[in-house]
């Protein structure tokens, strides 16, 4: 077994050298660029609701309306995704046509399920007088998760996309740089709703008003 | 770097596209990744998680993984419920969990385990300099005391 | 580097003379200009020309010798012939790490007095007496309150010499910067933020402060003094701003300017922050003005303004723009646009609304507001505890003594028609009071809410009306009487 | 392999002119996307300046009425927003574009298509910017931007929201070339290039692009926050909802800091390369200059607070960012001292080009020492906001980056053209911008140290600014003239042709050693480089200290026949290096990236797709329904058409 493996990490390599001055690919360098600065766009918008932390001046507050049960679930889907991202280039590496369309699809499917989580709950907090611009958390909360939503979003398109070339065969084992870059992407976007959902949800979900603003009341 | 080729031998252009360049001593990959932690237990580990060499986990790994992060999310869900912590040490428990949950995705669903060190280093200096930015934002404004 | 190189330094001798000359024009820097850094007059302003100027002499110095490095390397080393070639030096590690090491000395040379001046002037030095004001920053003029004496005025802020006085910043709407430059440096005035500055002012004299923050249409515009005066000077401004001035006789210009102030500027001006409990109110008032216009910024009628008692004595209007004078501040009356682009007061008071921007009034009526607004300087009477003459309570009519007192109290926020300014305008009020509270007649009502105007508050209207207890029994009379009659 | 290609119907036929509009509009050539970058720059340039001669000749007299206050604050924040975006930075790109692929001995940047649209973006986002002067209604807030002052409150006009819009737009145009750089310089090096081989230009490219990868999204959700506040009413920014002003600032600033890096590194780039080359000797301390340039980038963020030692940050938080602000004049003193120990010593030519770049040492450096007096806190509290701090950024930003990008300009137009800029017009110019530089921003100096604030419309004669006041004026003019002379050299020059050759003026780095202009495909066999100035030590390889190089002469495609360019057009031989993808031309078998619309049409889609968003829906809708058709097309367009075979 420790044989097999160095001669298929010989043709690894070999199959992900590019000629260029690094031997990487351009545009999976790109990718990774590109992810650093997403890191700063989405720090800054993190960084933007823990400062407005406790400072809304009215309610609803995080305590009011958060609901870490049911976005436990949308986080557990999101990480599943990851995992069917991670599957689906393996399968299409591999030249396994059905599982890699099946997993690449899964993804997708995820995805949109994780979409319609967070359109639940933007429903769920706008019915409950949360908009953006009730007060700092609302501003703060839509902004940020409405970005990574839109994250998703493009993501899911992007995979909708390769899914669809995959069927016209223009997505194959050898050119599968492609579905690996889109799920470089994809895992991206899961590990900022890491982060997003411990900020949010897991650390500030039990601030209530802070001192000096008014109790929020339900109905 | 990799040793300098001889310069006797003017290498042309192999006609595959503008931004292919000629093969040189250059374009040799890079020696492997070896894992940002090093240790011996910890490669047995990870050969058994990683068949270690390849470019990518296994199958098998990658389920590992992902039973691991989700194990680690239900803890967060369970231990977020429980009053015995206290504020703080909840957000200790929250942040240590969802940094093991981050590492790992990153580390196995986005091979950066198995890659060529610049990946690491382009996103690792990304998230180092974030992190220290803004953590050094909210310091400020905690120091504004308002709120 | 090169140090064999410095007798043959063909600029020696200009260097020379070079820097005596430069320190003179230095020195010479001090223009004695109303805003001179320089020409300091107060610890603050002057640690912080000391540390300038300490930085200023080791910048000198590098300059001169970069500078004049780089003409003399140039002309030194230029071209002589196309065909030579110099040594290829790729560098010198050493000399690198020389010449890195040199900067940083220099840097910390300066750090150290800089990190020292940063905490010394961070607070005024304990053990020494400190008196409070409060500065609030508003588009485009500056309001100062004394906390401590009770007392609102603007764009003069009057200071005893020799004392520390630590200026609370606050903002009403954008962010100013609070700045003396011959007392101290800036501090920024933030809404939602409270900054604090000291100062002390070491010697008599006006001194001239400026918005620095970038604020708007008018920022150039947003002027102000600081009055330094002798302790006696200061106590004896402090006793006269508690005083009211000297009523008008009838029938003069001052007189009837007094009715077309109040009929026209009154709603936003107030002009009796000398009686007692009108500090709070002021503020209150203040306020209400300010979130009235932002609640409807378009159509607002009022707008947060200069407190104006006791104009006369003031020696600038206009947020420093202008030395007070007749003629000036008729001109300013009738249009103010033309002095203050922007001027809040034009684009929202009633009294410049429908025309060219100018004043509805008759040039008369300007002359007058202008005289009464130059006679509102400290009369000769002790503070007065009730409005208007509480002689005259016993006699007279209880409407027409009613009519004065809401003249001097009432009209900042309610208007005698049925539109609202802060408060409810407050015709046909009579029809409505008797019915707001069970249990309450109308008489009862219009008592209990000029005296406890918080126990009940109309839906719509904000809880800002502070208690008028403090007027006569007379005076409450005759307002329930005066407000009966309005339809 | 064969590859299949999904077959998508044509609209239009992909672009193929080789010359009229039609080949800039389709165009992804690195050099001419840097041309369209500079002649774009240069334009708005003009047009920054005009701002400024309005706002000196306002300010010339007292109690000026010239331009009423709303029309000023519109100049001052159209001006610094224009020279800071539109200017310097475009500017900077212009010379990436151009030089990064000839002095990494390189044929394209990685991504061509991406980079055109860096370009068009940035041409339409500086033309949203710019919308309020035909409305009548420019931004008015400053180019800080600070809030309340820029909020829909207290700013009711749609200037400020079309600036936030503009901006963005700009801003993924900068993200788009950063990114772009950055992988081009680590991967399209030639054969043996390593890193510290690599000119120090291309390394102050690589430096700015990853600021401007990692500084951008900052202000741009900076921007995002404060144009939501404007546009629907949330709270980021508005302090009657809890929003503090003092985060924008923040925001602003953790930009804004390394945006001044941004602005700067180039042109210090720029003059490592022209004082070598024209003092004949290496750059002195090649590894330090690297890494002070590295560690002026890095330390750049931690400094940001500086821009706001009056809010009232505390004594504790301002020393900490006294103390790193100081810090940040050691690197850049390394560099000025390693510039002027390249000279000694050396064989100085004095000629446009290496008077400019002198002047930018000597300018920047007294812009470096002001920069220090900011440092210093307490004394910062009197110049804060006053004509001390605009006299300091203008030697930063005109002595130092401008004065870089003319040196640059000088020093690389043989290359781009072909031909020489007359020289004694040239010094006649630098001559009179250095006197009208100096003339306009010393006397600000004074100006501030007596205590005259900034973005004032007028100021009264009790002042007694007026006289400085006049001078710095005057000086304004001078600088107008200077470049009113520049234009006349560029007529003059190109009436009075002198061509250049491949390398007019003995220079150290690969792009002198291709022909002036450069074909279409840059290098016809990609260089092997042995040596840091490679070019030089082929030239001279007895002044290499090893003493021996490689003998072969760097471009085959120098004596050849063939490749030799007509220099009136600078068209391509014949043989057709314009269509390069064909086999048929010396048999190199050279693929470059073919013409496409669609970097055009996605940039304008985004364009309008973003400026909908003030000017009503359908142009959202119009804007997505182009920047899809634009995405989709490009993503199914193969980068050489017919497709060529692709990498497996």
């Amino acid at each position: 077994m420790a044989q097999q493996a160095v001669t298929e990490y010989h043709a690894e390599v070999h199959d992900t050298t590019y000629n260029t001055s690094t031997g990487l690919s351009n545009r999976k360098l790109l990718m990774w660029a590109f992810l650093g600065s997403d890191v700063m766009f989405f720090g800054s918008f993190i960084a933007t609701y823990l400062v407005y932390r406790n400072r809304s001046l009215v309610g609803p507050y995080p305590e009011n309306i958060v609901d870490v049960p049911i976005t436990t679930i949308s986080t557990f889907v999101l990480l599943m995704s990851s995992l069917a991202m991670v599957l689906a280039l393996h399968y299409v590496r591999e030249g396994s046509k059905n599982p890699g369309r099946f997993w690449i699809f899964m993804t997708a499917a995820l995805g949109l399920v994780f979409i319609g989580f967070q359109v639940f709950e933007f429903w769920t907090f706008v019915n409950e007088g949360l908009t953006p611009r009730t007060n700092l958390f609302g501003t703060t909360f839509f902004i940020l998760t409405g970005f990574h939503g839109a994250h998703v979003t493009i993501g899911v398109l992007w995979l909708l996309i390769l899914l669809f070339g995959h069927f016209k065969g223009t997505l194959r084992s050898d050119n599968s740089l492609d579905l690996e870059i889109a799920g470089l992407y994809w895992h991206f976007v899961d590990i900022v709703w890491i982060v997003i959902f411990t900020v949010i949800y897991l650390v500030t979900a039990n601030d209530g008003a802070p001192p000096g603003a008014p109790p929020f009341l339900h109905g | 770097m990799p040793e300098e080729s001889k310069p006797s031998s003017f290498t042309t252009h192999d006609g595959k596209g503008w931004w292919n360049l000629p093969k040189t001593a250059q374009e040799q990959p890079n020696p492997p990744y070896e894992g940002p932690v090093g240790g011996p237990w910890l490669r047995q580990v990870m050969d058994w998680v990683t068949y270690a060499g390849v470019s990518h986990a296994s199958v098998r790994g990658y389920l590992v993984i992902a039973v691991i992060l989700s194990i680690f999310t239900f803890l967060e869900w369970r231990l977020f419920s429980i009053e015995a912590f206290g504020d703080s040490g909840r957000n200790a428990i929250m942040l240590a969990l969802s940094t093991v949950k981050f590492t790992m995705v990153v580390a196995f669903f986005m091979h950066l385990r198995f890659e060529r060190k610049y990946y690491a280093w382009i996103f690792g200096a990304s998230m180092g300099l974030g992190v220290g930015v803004f953590l050094a934002l909210l310091l400020l404004q905690r120091h504004h005391g308002v709120g | 580097m090169n140090s064999n190189l410095l007798p043959r330094f063909p600029l020696r001798r200009p260097l020379l003379v070079l820097i005596p000359a430069v320190a003179a024009f230095i020195s010479a820097c001090a223009t004695g200009n109303p805003q001179d850094t320089f020409d300091t007059a107060g610890p603050v302003a002057e640690d912080q020309a000391n540390l300038f100027k300490f930085i200023f002499w080791i910048a000198i110095v590098v300059f001169v010798i970069v500078e004049g490095g780089i003409i003399w390397i140039t002309l030194r080393y230029r071209r002589r012939s196309d065909d030579e070639m110099p040594k290829q030096t790729h560098g010198n590690t050493k000399l690198e790490l020389t010449w890195t090491f040199i900067p940083a000395l220099i840097i910390i040379a300066i750090a150290i007095p800089t990190i020292r001046s940063i905490w010394d002037l961070a607070e005024p030095p304990s053990g020494e007496p400190v008196m409070t004001v409060e500065a609030v920053g508003h588009q485009w003029w500056f309001e100062f309150r004394y906390p401590e004496e009770e007392i609102v005025t603007a764009n003069e802020l009057r200071v005893p010499v020799g004392k520390n006085v630590i200026v609370k910043l606050q903002s009403q709407d954008v962010i100013h910067s609070f700045w003396v430059p011959k007392l101290f440096g800036k501090v920024d005035m933030i809404p939602t933020r409270n900054n604090e500055l000291w100062f002390r002012a070491d010697e008599a004299g006006e001194f001239f402060g400026q918005c620095a923050e970038f604020c708007g249409i008018a920022h150039a515009l947003m002027r102000f003094r600081v009055i330094a005066q002798p302790e006696a000077e200061y106590d004896a401004w402090v006793a006269g701003m508690r005083r009211a001035p000297e009523p008008p006789a009838a029938a003069s210009a001052e007189a009837r300017g007094q009715t077309a102030f109040a009929a026209n500027c009154s709603s936003c001006h107030s002009t009796d922050s000398y009686r007692p409990g009108a500090y709070e109110r002021e503020l209150v008032t203040q306020d209400g003005r300010w979130t009235g216009w932002l609640a409807n910024i378009e159509g607002a009628r009022i707008v947060s303004a200069p407190n104006l008692t006791n104009f006369g004595i003031r020696t600038t209007f206009a947020a420093g723009i202008r030395d007070l004078d007749r003629a000036t501040l008729v001109e300013w009356i009738d249009d103010p646009g033309s002095i203050k682009p922007g001027t809040r007061m034009e684009a929202h008071a009633a009294v410049y609304q429908g025309g060219d921007g100018t004043a509805n009034l008759t040039s008369a009526q300007v002359s007058d507001i202008a005289d009464y607004l130059l006679s509102l300087v400290p009369g000769e009477a002790a503070p007065d505890d009730s409005a208007n003459g509480s002689g005259d309570d016993s006699g007279g009519d209880p409407v027409e003594l009613g009519q004065a007192t809401f003249a001097a109290n009432c009209t900042a926020c309610h208007r005698t028609d049925s539109e609202r300014l802060v408060g409810p305008g407050l015709a046909g009020v009579a029809d409505r009071a008797g019915s707001r509270v069970s249990g309450l007649g109308v008489d009862e009502y219009i008592a209990q809410s000029i005296k406890e105007p918080n126990v009940y508050i109309v839906d719509g209207f904000p809880p800002g009306m502070s208690s008028f207890a403090h007027l006569s029994d007379a005076e409450i009379n005759g307002l329930i009487a005066y407000l009966k009659t309005l339809n | 392999m064969t590859t299949t290609t999904l077959t998508i119907p044509r609209i239009f036929d992909r672009p193929r002119s080789a010359s009229g509009i039609w080949s800039w509009i389709g165009t992804v050539d690195h050099k001419r996307i840097g041309t369209l970058y500079g002649i774009t720059a240069f334009l708005w340039f003009l047009v920054g300046g005009i701002e400024a001669l309005l706002i000196r000749t306002q300010l010339a007299t007292a109690d000026s009425t010239l331009i009423d206050p709303d029309t000023f604050n519109q100049l001052f924040t159209m001006h610094g927003t224009t020279m800071v975006f539109l200017v310097v930075m475009p500017l900077s790109a212009s010379f990436f574009n151009w030089f990064v692929p000839l002095q990494i001995g390189a044929r394209d940047v990685a991504f061509p298509r991406l980079n055109a649209l860096s370009f068009w973006l940035f041409l339409f986002g500086g033309l949203l910017l710019n919308v309020g002067w035909f409305t009548g209604d420019s931004p008015s807030g400053g180019w800080f931007g600070y809030a309340p002052n820029s909020g829909i409150t207290f700013n009711t006009g749609s200037g400020m929201t079309f600036w936030a819009i503009g901006l963005s737009v700009l801003g993924v145009a900068s993200i788009a070339a950063g990114l772009n750089f950055v992988v081009t310089i680590f991967n399209m090096r030639a054969p043996g290039m390593t890193m510290f081989k690599l000119p120090v230009f291309t390394w102050m490219t690589l430096i700015t692009s990853i600021l401007l990868v990692l500084a951008i999204p900052v202000i741009g959700v900076a921007l995002i926050q404060i144009g939501s506040d404007r546009l629907y009413g949330t709270n980021f920014y508005n302090s009657l909802g809890g929003g503090d002003p003092v985060l924008w600032q923040h925001m602003f600033w953790l930009f804004g800091h390394p945006e001044v890096y941004i602005l700067i590194l180039p042109a210090m780039g720029i003059v490592s390369e022209i004082i070598p080359t024209f003092s004949r000797k290496p750059l002195f301390g090649y590894p330090f200059v690297i890494f002070s340039g590295i560690s002026i980038a890095f330390l750049g963020w931690f400094v940001w607070s500086h821009h706001m030692f009056t809010v009232g940050l505390g004594p504790a938080a301002t020393s900490a960012f006294a103390i790193s602000t100081m810090a940040i004049a050691i690197p850049t003193g390394v560099k000025i001292l390693n510039w002027m120990a390249t000279m000694v010593r050396g064989s100085i030519q004095i000629n446009t080009p290496m008077l400019f770049a002198i002047s930018f040492i000597a300018m920047f450096t007294i812009g470096g020492l002001s920069g220090v007096m900011h440092a210093a806190a307490p004394s910062d509290a009197q110049q804060q906001d006053t004509y001390f701090v605009v006299a300091h950024f203008h030697y930063v930003l005109f002595g130092g980056s401008l004065m870089g990008i003319f040196s640059g300009i000088y020093y690389w137009w043989p290359k781009m053209t072909g031909w020489m800029l007359n020289d004694k017009i040239g010094i006649v110019m630098w001559f009179f911008t250095l006197l009208g530089f100096n003339l306009q921003f010393a006397p600000l100096h004074w100006l501030g140290l007596d205590g005259m604030p900034r973005r004032i419309f007028t100021y009264s004669s009790d002042q007694g600014w007026e006289s400085l006041n006049a001078i710095a004026s005057v000086g304004g003019y001078i600088i107008a003239l200077a470049i009113l002379i520049f234009l006349f050299n560029i007529w003059y020059s190109r009436r009075n042709k002198v061509m250049a050759g491949n390398d007019p003026w003995n220079a150290r780095t690969l792009e002198w050693s291709i022909p002036s202009p450069p074909p279409h495909f840059n290098f016809a066999e990609i260089p092997q480089v042995q040596y840091r100035d490679d070019f030089w030590y082929q030239k001279y390889p007895e002044q290499h200290e090893e003493g021996h190089v490689h003998a072969i002469a760097p471009s085959g495609a120098q004596d050849d026949d063939d490749m030799m360019f007509d220099p009136e057009t600078g068209a391509a031989p014949s043989g057709g290096a314009e269509d390069g993808h064909h086999d048929d031309h010396g048999g190199h078998g050279i693929h470059l990236p073919d013409m496409s619309y669609y970097p055009i049409m996605l940039a304008a889609g985004i364009t309008l797709g973003m400026g909908g968003l003030m000017a009503g829906n359908w142009v959202i809708v119009l804007g997505g329904v182009i920047g899809m058709w634009g995405l989709i097309g490009w993503s199914l367009e193969p980068v050489n058409d017919p497709a060529p075979d692709v990498e497996h």
